[in-house]
């Protein structure tokens, strides 16, 4: 297992009903961990329409989760 | 070369006077402001939402990257975030440069590169007391989720 | 829709709250200014003619063709004329629209307009003393008229 | 013979030495009028570079000249 911390913003914060969260996961990648999540919380963003950071920066979906990481998944944005 | 995000009201005035320069000919400003409607519908009032840290990060490699691209002398953009009525400045960017183009061109790459590529996130507030996430409506039954109806009183 | 020609200094903080409209998301703004330099030489100050009666329905006209054109919701571009010092504004010109494309293309297309075809003048003074009116050297012999030599004293 | 007014600007009010004259000319329209005084006082931008108002508005080099016409030359503008 790893433990990961998540911080969720716009419509992935409504709907995951919380700002942030530590958890542990036997996700391998970025990607199935988002894969569990949205089963779990109902998150209604494919994930082709959603990015992934990680530790402050974009990242690839593949990327291979490690202990400590900080995740946060992107929301299609909508600034300006 | 500024880019930042900003839980308080822009002043366009101040900003402005920040990139005056002798060398400069010609400046350009973008504003967006909150519109009191969108796609039909009468919006009362917005929410913007940004993931700072990284909002900064992306927004100074886009002011940089047009910079390298383009003949400014002074670049900026300023995003507010927080719920915000009509008619407030949600996004400010300003350019100079010695002549007009590089002026133009570049404040509309910060201003679309900033919309495409920053991770912000806009919720209007309508008129009728629905909300939605701007962007986050999905095909399929998902597309629903978009509007969210206003809460029983 | 406005078009004039000022010799008062221009403010462009007035002149842009002039344009506030809740229907618009987008405004875009242009200020020339006068620059410490043209073509390599350091400029001291500028003065700006006008024939002012043309230049103003001139003017008038371009903001109507553009605003025939595109959909904006509000346009302007005042003129300053007289002598003006480094730094110090030449030309504002503001526009407002729903979206930012309409403001960013009518906007300089305004200004693109403006210096093409409204009778206007400008004559540049150097550091050196010397003077001239842009685009006014013309080729062969006459074009040693356009930089006057500073006055004996 | 036919009386016009002129009034001039930037590097035509200059080079003419005053802002603005009454004459009676010969020359049947623009063109030749400018034709004229060009040569008498030493204007050295060439017709191509200069545009003609008649009476507040925009007008061809071949209009014909009626007296009481006001007329401006309008060297290459430069505002901006």
């Amino acid at each position: 297992m790893t433990t990961v911390t998540l911080h969720y913003f716009a419509l992935l914060r409504e709907q995951r009903g919380q700002s942030s969260e530590s958890l542990a996961t036997a996700a391998a990648t970025a990607a199935a961990l988002y894969a569990e999540l949205a089963q779990r919380h109902g998150f209604t963003l494919p994930v082709t329409h959603v990015r992934v950071a990680i530790n402050g920066e974009f990242a690839a979906w593949d990327t291979a989760l490690r202990t400590g990481d900080e995740l946060v998944f992107i929301p299609p944005v909508a600034g300006g | 070369m500024t880019f930042r995000i900003s839980s308080e009201p822009l002043d366009p005035n101040a900003l402005a006077a920040q990139l005056l320069d002798l060398r400069a000919g010609a400046y350009v400003e973008f504003q967006g402001r909150v519109r009191n409607h969108n796609e039909g519908q009468p919006v009362h009032a917005l929410e913007y939402e940004a993931y700072t840290a990284l909002a900064e990060k992306e927004g100074a490699r886009i002011v940089a990257e047009v910079a390298a691209r383009l003949p400014i002398l002074g670049a900026a953009c300023i995003h507010r975030v927080g719920r915000l009525e009509l008619g407030e400045l949600a996004v400010w960017v300003g350019v100079t440069s010695a002549h007009r183009a590089a002026a133009f061109e570049a404040c509309r790459a910060i201003i679309d590169e900033t919309k495409a590529r920053v991770p912000i996130w806009k919720k209007e507030h309508y008129a009728s007391g629905a909300s939605g996430w701007i962007n986050c409506a999905t095909a399929g039954p998902a597309a629903a989720t978009r509007i969210t109806p206003p809460a029983p009183r």
